[in-house]
C-alpha cells in the first residue's frame, strides 16, 4: 500500500463484464462444446466475458469506486449487451496492475 | 385481447391497417397474427410505400436468368454460369450497436446469396457516417468496419470494395449497406418457392432467442433507440460458415424443393414468402423450434430474429439424407412442420392453433401507398444558388491551388480508405485480382473459365439531395463507369434505396425522383436492375439523412487478364476522356472549402456516359491502356493526384483546354466535378494506338501529360513533391 | 506425392490450399475431415487458415483436440512433413508441435495486405530447395499473428535455425515497419526441432498465380516436392 | 442449490484468465489510453484478460474445484501465455450460468 505526496493512495480495481442475459453467446457456446468433446460432459453452460484489472490514484475507496463506476459506464462495459460488476482494494504498491508484476 | 392505440403502434399498424386486417379475416387477430400482421405489413417487408415506384425499374435484359422478387437476383456471365448478387441495409442494428449491427449485416446478405445454391465470393460494403470529430460518430465507424471485417473475414468470403462517404446528416442515422455477391451454375439455381402438399418444413442451424424480436417493424419506424426493445442481435460467422457449406451440399441432392434464410421477422417471413412464392399453404408448430432460451411464447418464437437459420423444404424420402449432412456439420435440423394445399399459414404450438390466416393476406393484401411529393422549396433554392459567386482560386494566401489540393486529399470523403481496407480480409479465395484501393472496382477471378467480375457500390448522396432525379442518375453512371474503367462490360444492377420518412411529401419526392433517374440511368447503359432493397425512415431528431441511393453495379471481363487498375506507370501519355465542362455545384470543393452544399449537381448527358464507358473498357480489352480512373469527388486534380498516389510516380500535366472550356475559372478546371469523365493511360509508346482508337469511337479526349518523376506538377497551377502529396492522402481517415 | 489438407470446423483457407496444390503445384491433393484418425495415406499434410471453431476462447485452442490432431502428432512424430499456414500455425502452437503462441496483432485490428519474408533456414522440409537470404512476397490476413515465446526459447529457436521465415521490406531488411503485428524478433514462421514440422503466418497458397500478384508461394510448396522427391530417388 | 437425482450438485465457477506478467498487453494499453482521453488520467495501468462463467454437476465442492483445475489446465488458459484462478460457488439452482438467468 502506498500513500502518495499528494496523500492519493493506489487502488486495484478487478473489473468482470459479462453479456447480458439473454445475449447469444456463441463463444460460450463453443467453448461449453470443446469442454464436452473433452469429456467435461458435467458442465451444462458456459459464458465469456472480460476481467479487466485497473490500478488508479484516489484519497479514498469511495472515490475509486465511484470513479470505476464512471469509467464502466462510459468505456468498460457497453451497456446495450454488456453488464459489470467489480471490486475495489488497496494495491500491493507495485506499478502495474495484478498481471504485469 | 384489448386492441389499444397503444398494442398498435408497437405492432407498427394504423388503425385504418388494423381495420382492414378484421374485415379481411372476418374476425379480430390472435396476438401472433397481430404480431405476424405487423412485420409483415411494415415497410421492411410489405415495401407498402416502395413497391409502386420499385415497378419503374427495368428489370429484364437477355442476361437476367432471376430479376428482382427472389432472394437475390442471377445474370448470366457465360459458361453456364450466373452471378448472383444482392445489398442490403442494416442501418438501424448498426445505429444501435454498431459491431453486432454491422456483422449481422453482412451474414444476412451471405445468406440471400448462398440460399440461392451460389457460392459466395465477394462482399462489399458502402457506408456513411457523421463527422469523425463527433465521439460517437467515431465509436459508430470504428465498430461498423469492425463488425463487418470480423463476420466476412471468419466466414472466408473476401471483401474486396466499397464506399465510404461523411455528411453531418448521417449524425445518429449512419448507413450500412452491405452487398454480396455468388457464382453458381445456371441450371442449379435454387428458388425459395414451397411446393408439394406434404413435403416437410426444417429449421436449420443457431437456437431460436429473444434477439431482435420486432426487428422488421423496428427497421420501419424513426429513432431506432426509443423503438428498440428486443435483446440485441449477435452474429455467429463461426456458426454461419458451417450453414453456408451445408446448403450448398443440401442443395447438391434431389431432396430439396425449397430454401429461405431467416431474416428480418424471422420465422413469420421466411414461412410466409416460400408459401406465398410457391403459391401453397403452410403448417408449422413452434413448440418444435428449437430454443436458446426457457419460457418464449409463440409469438416471440415468430418474430425472433435470431441469426444463422434457415428453413429448407425437403421431400419426405430425403429427410434422411438431408439430416445426415446437416449432422455432418454439427448443425441441428428440426422438423418443424409441412406443405399444405389448403393456401393458409397456419401456427401451432403444440395442439393449439395460434395463428390461421390466408398466405396471400399477409402478400398481396398488405396495403400500398402512392403518395403525392413535393421537392422542398429550401433544396430548390439550394440548387438554384450561383455556386460562381464563391471566389477563385488565388496565386497566394490561403486559397492556392496547393493548398485546395492538399486539403481535399485530406478529406475523409476523398482521401485513403487503406485504414479501413486493411482490417478487410481480400485476397481469400484465391481470386482477387484487383483489390481494393488498386483499381475503380475491384476484379475477381471465376476459376475455371477466363471470365473476371468487375464490381463496385458508389452513391453520391449529395447529388441526390441538390437533385434527386439527377443524383440518382449518377449513381447508376459513377458505378458503372468504376467498373468500365477496370475493363468491363457492366451486367447488373442492385440497389438499396437509404431514405427518410416517406410519408414527408419532401422525402417521397427525393424517392421518386431518384428512382426515375436511376431507371433512366439503367435503360440508357443498357443495365437491369435485379436485386434491391429499401431502408425507409433514416432518420434523427426528425432530420432525414441525404437520399442515398445506393447502386452496387456487376461486370463482366471476357478475359480477366485484360484489364487495369488505377496506377499510372512511368512514361505514358495521360488523356482525359470525355467533356471538359466542369461544375461546382454539389462538389466536395465547394463543401469542403467554402462550407455549401449548393448548385446543381454535374449535368449527364447518357449517351456520352455510354459511348465514354464503351472506349474505355474496350480499350482496355484490346491492351491499349495501362490505366484507368474515373474523377469523381475533388474533380480532376484530385484524379490526377490519386492514380500517381497509386503509381508512387509524378507527373506533369498541362490543363490549359480544361480551363478554357471553364471560363477560365481555375477552381472549376482543378476541382469541379463531372460525369462521363474518365483519366485513361496509355502505355508507353501506345499514345498513338490510344488516340486512334479513341478518334474512332467518336469520344471527345484531350492529351493532359505524361507520368513521370517524383514530383506531382498542373502546370501553371501547382507543384507539390509526391511524399507531400501522399501523406495528406494518406492522413484523411486517421 | 499425395497431399493432405485438413478442415476443421471453421477453416477457411482449406479450399485455397487444395486450389494451389492441384492448380498450381499440379498435385494430387485430398480434403481430410478433421473427425477422421488416420492420415497415413498422405506424403505432406497442410493445416489451412481460417477460424477454427471461431477462433473462440483463443486462435486454435479448440481446434487442437479434435479428433484428427493426434493422428496429425504421430505424423509428425514419424517426420512427415506438415505445414500450418495462419490458424494451421496457431493450432500447432496450441497442440505444442511449434513452440511458443501467437497473440493479438500489436495494432490490434486484423490485417489484411502483402508483405515480404526473407527465408532464413533452408534446413526444413518446406524450405529445402531455398536460399538463406530469398525474399518472397505473400498476403498475410490475421488478427491473431504476433508471435511470441519466452526468451529462452526464442534464443534457442534462433541458435537452431528453427526461425524459418522474418518479416522484411522488400530489400530484404528488417525494418519495424515491415513486421505488420509486433512479433518477437520480427519472426514469421518457425520449424520444429526436426525440421519437418513449419508453421508461418503468411499464405503461401494465396500466392500460387501471378494473376492474383505472386507465385512465390509455390516456392514453399514445391520445397517439399522435390525433398520428396529427392528422397524417393534416394532410396531406389 | 440444486441437488439432482444422482446426488450431485450444481456449481458455478468464475474463472479468470489473465496475461502472464511480462506478455506485452496492447489491448490493455489501447483501454488505458482510452481511459485518459476521457479524462481519467489517475489510472496508470490496465489488463485485460478473460472472464468465464461456468455451471457444472459435482457431488462436492471439491470435486469441483479438482475438476475446473483440469479444464483450465487443458482447454481454458495457454501457460504459455497465460494464467488462470478461479472460485467455485453453490449454483443458485438455475439452469444457466450467471449471465443468462
Ligand atoms: N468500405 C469499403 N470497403 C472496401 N473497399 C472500399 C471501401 N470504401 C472504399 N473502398 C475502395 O477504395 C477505393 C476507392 O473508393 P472510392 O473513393 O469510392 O472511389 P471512387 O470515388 O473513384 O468511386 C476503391 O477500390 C473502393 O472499392
Ligand atoms: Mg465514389
Amino acid at each position: 500500500m502506498t500513500t502518495q505526496a499528494d496523500g492519493a493512495k493506489r487502488w486495484l480495481a478487478q473489473v468482470y463484464v459479462s453479456l447480458k442475459p439473454g445475449v447469444n453467446d456463441p463463444q460460450g457456446l463453443a467453448v461449453r462444446d470443446g469442454l464436452h468433446m473433452l469429456g467435461y460432459a458435467e458442465v451444462d453452460g458456459v459464458r465469456v466475458g472480460k476481467y479487466l484489472t485497473l490500478t488508479l490514484n484516489a484519497p479514498d475507496k469511495a472515490t475509486a469506486e465511484a470513479r470505476v463506476t464512471a469509467m464502466c459506464e462510459q468505456l468498460l462495459a457497453n451497456p446495450v449487451m454488456e453488464r459489470y460488476e467489480f471490486q475495489v482494494s488497496e494495491a500491493d504498491g507495485k506499478a502495474q496492475p495484478r498481471g504485469e508484476e | 385481447m384489448q386492441v389499444t392505440a397503444e398494442l398498435l403502434k408497437e405492432v407498427g399498424l394504423s388503425a385504418d391497417e388494423y381495420g382492414l386486417i378484421v374485415e379481411k379475416l372476418g374476425r379480430e387477430p390472435t396476438q401472433v397474427e397481430l404480431g405476424m400482421f405487423g412485420a409483415m405489413w411494415s415497410e421492411h417487408c410489405g415495401y407498402k410505400n416502395s413497391k409502386p415506384l420499385l415497378k419503374r425499374f427495368p428489370t429484364e435484359g437477355p442476361r437476367v436468368v432471376q430479376g428482382p422478387g427472389e432472394n437475390a437476383g442471377a445474370v448470366d456471365i457465360g459458361d453456364g454460369l450466373v452471378a448472383v448478387l444482392k445489398i442490403e441495409s442494416h442501418n438501424h442494428p448498426s445505429a444501435v450497436e454498431p459491431y453486432q449491427g454491422a456483422a449481422t449485416g453482412v451474414g444476412g446478405i451471405v445468406r440471400d446469396i448462398f440460399t440461392m445454391g451460389a457460392r459466395p465470393v465477394a462482399l462489399l460494403n458502402s457506408l456513411r457516417f457523421g463527422p469523425l470529430d463527433e465521439a460517437r460518430n467515431r465509436y459508430l465507424f470504428s465498430g461498423v468496419v469492425g463488425g463487418i471485417g470480423g463476420y466476412g473475414n471468419c466466414l472466408g468470403v473476401p471483401t474486396v470494395a466499397g464506399d465510404i462517404f461523411f455528411d453531418p446528416a448521417y449524425s445518429g442515422n449512419p448507413l450500412v449497406n452491405a452487398m454480396c455477391v455468388g457464382i453458381a451454375r445456371r441450371d442449379e439455381i435454387m428458388r425459395a418457392r414451397a411446393s408439394g402438399p406434404g413435403n416437410l418444413v426444417l429449421i436449420v442451424g443457431a437456437d431460436t432467442g429473444r434477439d431482435g424480436v420486432g426487428g422488421a417493424t423496428f427497421a420501419s419506424v424513426e429513432d431506432p433507440e426509443a423503438s428498440h426493445r428486443g435483446v440485441v442481435q449477435v452474429g455467429n460467422p463461426f456458426l454461419e460458415k458451417l450453414l453456408l457449406e451445408a446448403c450448398l451440399e443440401v442443395l447438391k441432392t434431389p431432396h430439396v424443393v425449397a430454401m429461405q434464410d431467416l431474416g428480418a421477422a424471422g420465422l413469420t417471413s421466411s414461412t410466409v414468402e416460400v408459401a406465398s412464392r410457391g403459391g401453397v399453404g403452410i403448417e408449422i408448430d413452434v413448440a418444435k423450434v428449437p430454443r436458446r432460451e426457457t419460457g418464449m411464447n409463440a409469438y416471440e418464437v415468430m418474430l425472433s430474429e435470431s441469426q444463422e437459420r434457415m428453413l429448407v423444404v425437403v421431400r419426405p424420402d430425403g429427410l434422411d439424407a438431408v439430416r445426415a449432412i446437416f449432422e455432418h456439420y454439427d448443425l441441428q435440423c428440426a422438423v418443424i412442420g409441412v406443405v399444405t394445399d389448403d393456401g393458409l399459414v397456419r401456427v401451432r404450438d403444440g395442439d393449439k392453433v395460434v395463428a390461421e390466416v390466408p398466405t396471400t393476406l399477409f402478400t398481396d393484401e398488405c396495403p400500398t401507398y402512392v403518395r403525392e411529393g413535393i421537392e422542398s422549396t429550401k433544396i430548390a433554392e439550394l440548387r438554384a444558388r450561383d455556386v460562381l459567386a464563391v471566389p477563385d482560386l488565388a496565386e497566394h494566401g490561403d486559397l492556392t491551388a496547393s493548398a485546395a489540393l492538399l486539403r481535399l486529399l485530406g478529406s475523409p470523403n476523398i482521401g485513403s480508405r487503406e485504414p479501413v481496407t486493411r482490417t478487410y480480409d481480400s485476397t481469400i479465395m484465391t481470386n482477387t485480382v484487383v483489390p481494393p484501393r488498386v483499381g475503380d472496382a475491384a476484379v475477381i477471378r471465376v476459376k475455371g473459365t477466363t471470365i473476371g467480375l468487375a464490381i463496385k457500390t458508389d452513391c453520391n448522396p449529395r447529388y441526390v439531395y441538390l437533385d434527386p432525379y439527377l443524383g440518382g442518375a449518377h449513381a447508376v453512371a459513377e458505378a458503372a463507369r468504376n467498373v468500365s474503367c477496370v475493363g468491363a462490360e457492366p451486367v447488373a444492377v442492385t440497389d438499396c434505396l437509404n431514405f427518410g420518412n416517406p410519408e414527408r411529401p419532401e422525402i417521397y419526392y427525393q424517392l421518386s425522383r431518384a428512382i426515375d433517374g436511376m431507371s433512366d440511368a439503367c435503360r440508357a447503359l443498357g443495365v437491369p436492375v435485379v436485386s434491391g432493397n429499401v431502408s425507409l425512415y433514416n432518420e434523427s431528431g426528425s432530420e432525414a439523412i441525404l437520399p442515398t441511393p445506393t447502386v452496387g453495379v456487376v461486370g463482366r471481363l471476357a478475359d480477366v487478364r485484360r484489364h487495369v487498375g488505377m496506377a499510372f506507370v512511368e512514361g505514358g501519355g495521360v488523356y482525359l476522356v470525355g467533356a471538359l465542362q466542369a461544375t461546382l455545384g454539389g462538389s466536395e470543393y465547394l463543401a469542403l472549402i467554402h462550407g455549401q452544399v449548393a448548385g446543381a449537381p454535374p449535368s449527364l448527358d447518357l449517351e456520352l456516359e455510354a459511348a465514354v464507358q464503351r472506349a474505355v473498357r474496350d480499350a482496355i480489352a484490346q491492351g491499349l491502356a495501362a490505366a484507368a480512373h474515373d474523377t469523381s469527388e475533388g474533380g480532376l486534380a484530385v484524379a490526377l493526384a490519386e492514380s500517381c498516389i497509386a503509381g508512387k510516380i509524378g507527373g506533369r500535366f498541362d490543363v490549359s483546354a480544361v480551363l478554357a472550356a471553364n471560363g477560365g475559372r481555375r477552381d472549376v478546371a482543378l476541382f469541379g466535378e463531372a460525369a462521363s469523365r474518365v483519366l485513361l493511360q496509355a502505355p508507353p509508346g501506345g499514345e498513338a494506338a490510344l488516340e486512334a482508337h479513341l478518334q474512332e469511337r467518336g469520344v471527345p479526349f484531350q492529351r493532359l501529360g505524361t507520368a513521370g518523376g517524383d514530383g506531382f506538377e498542373i502546370e501553371g497551377h501547382l507543384a507539390l513533391p509526391l511524399a507531400e502529396v501522399v501523406r495528406a492522402w494518406r492522413g484523411a481517415l486517421s | 506425392m499425395q497431399f493432405g489438407v485438413i478442415t476443421f470446423p471453421g477453416s477457411n483457407g482449406d479450399h485455397d490450399a487444395l486450389s494451389a496444390i492441384e492448380l498450381g503445384l499440379r498435385q494430387p491433393v485430398e480434403p481430410v475431415w478433421y473427425r477422421e484418425t488416420n492420415v497415413s495415406r498422405f506424403d505432406a499434410l497442410v493445416i489451412p487458415g481460417g477460424f477454427s471453431y471461431g477462433d473462440y476462447l483463443r486462435a486454435g485452442a479448440i481446434a487442437r483436440f479434435a479428433p484428427v490432431m493426434e493422428a496429425v502428432a504421430r505424423f509428425a512424430a514419424e517426420g512427415g512433413p506438415i505445414l500450418g499456414i495462419c490458424n494451421g500455425f496457431q493450432i500447432l502452437t496450441e497442440a505444442g508441435l511449434l513452440p511458443g503462441a501467437l497473440l493479438r496483432n500489436k495494432g490490434l485490428s486484423f490485417v489484411s495486405d502483402w508483405v515480404h519474408v526473407r527465408v532464413e533456414s533452408n534446413r526444413t522440409r518446406w524450405t529445402a530447395g531455398l536460399t538463406p537470404g530469398d525474399v518472397l512476397r505473400m498476403p498475410i490476413a490475421h488478427g491473431e499473428g504476433r508471435y511470441y515465446a519466452d526468451s529462452e526459447t526464442l534464443e534457442r529457436l534462433e541458435a537452431n535455425g528453427q526461425v524459418v521465415f522474418r518479416y522484411v521490406d522488400a530489400a530484404g531488411n528488417v525494418t519495424p515497419e515491415a513486421d505488420p503485428n509486433g512479433s518477437a524478433n520480427a519472426i514469421a514462421g518457425i520449424a520444429n526441432e526436426q525440421g519437418n514440422v513449419v508453421g508461418l503466418m503468411p499464405h503461401p497458397e494465396r500466392a500460387y498465380d501471378a494473376l492474383l500478384g505472386s507465385d512465390d508461394g509455390l516456392k514453399i510448396l514445391s520445397a517439399v516436392l522435390q525433398a520428396g522427391i529427392d528422397a524417393a530417388t534416394a532410396r531406389v
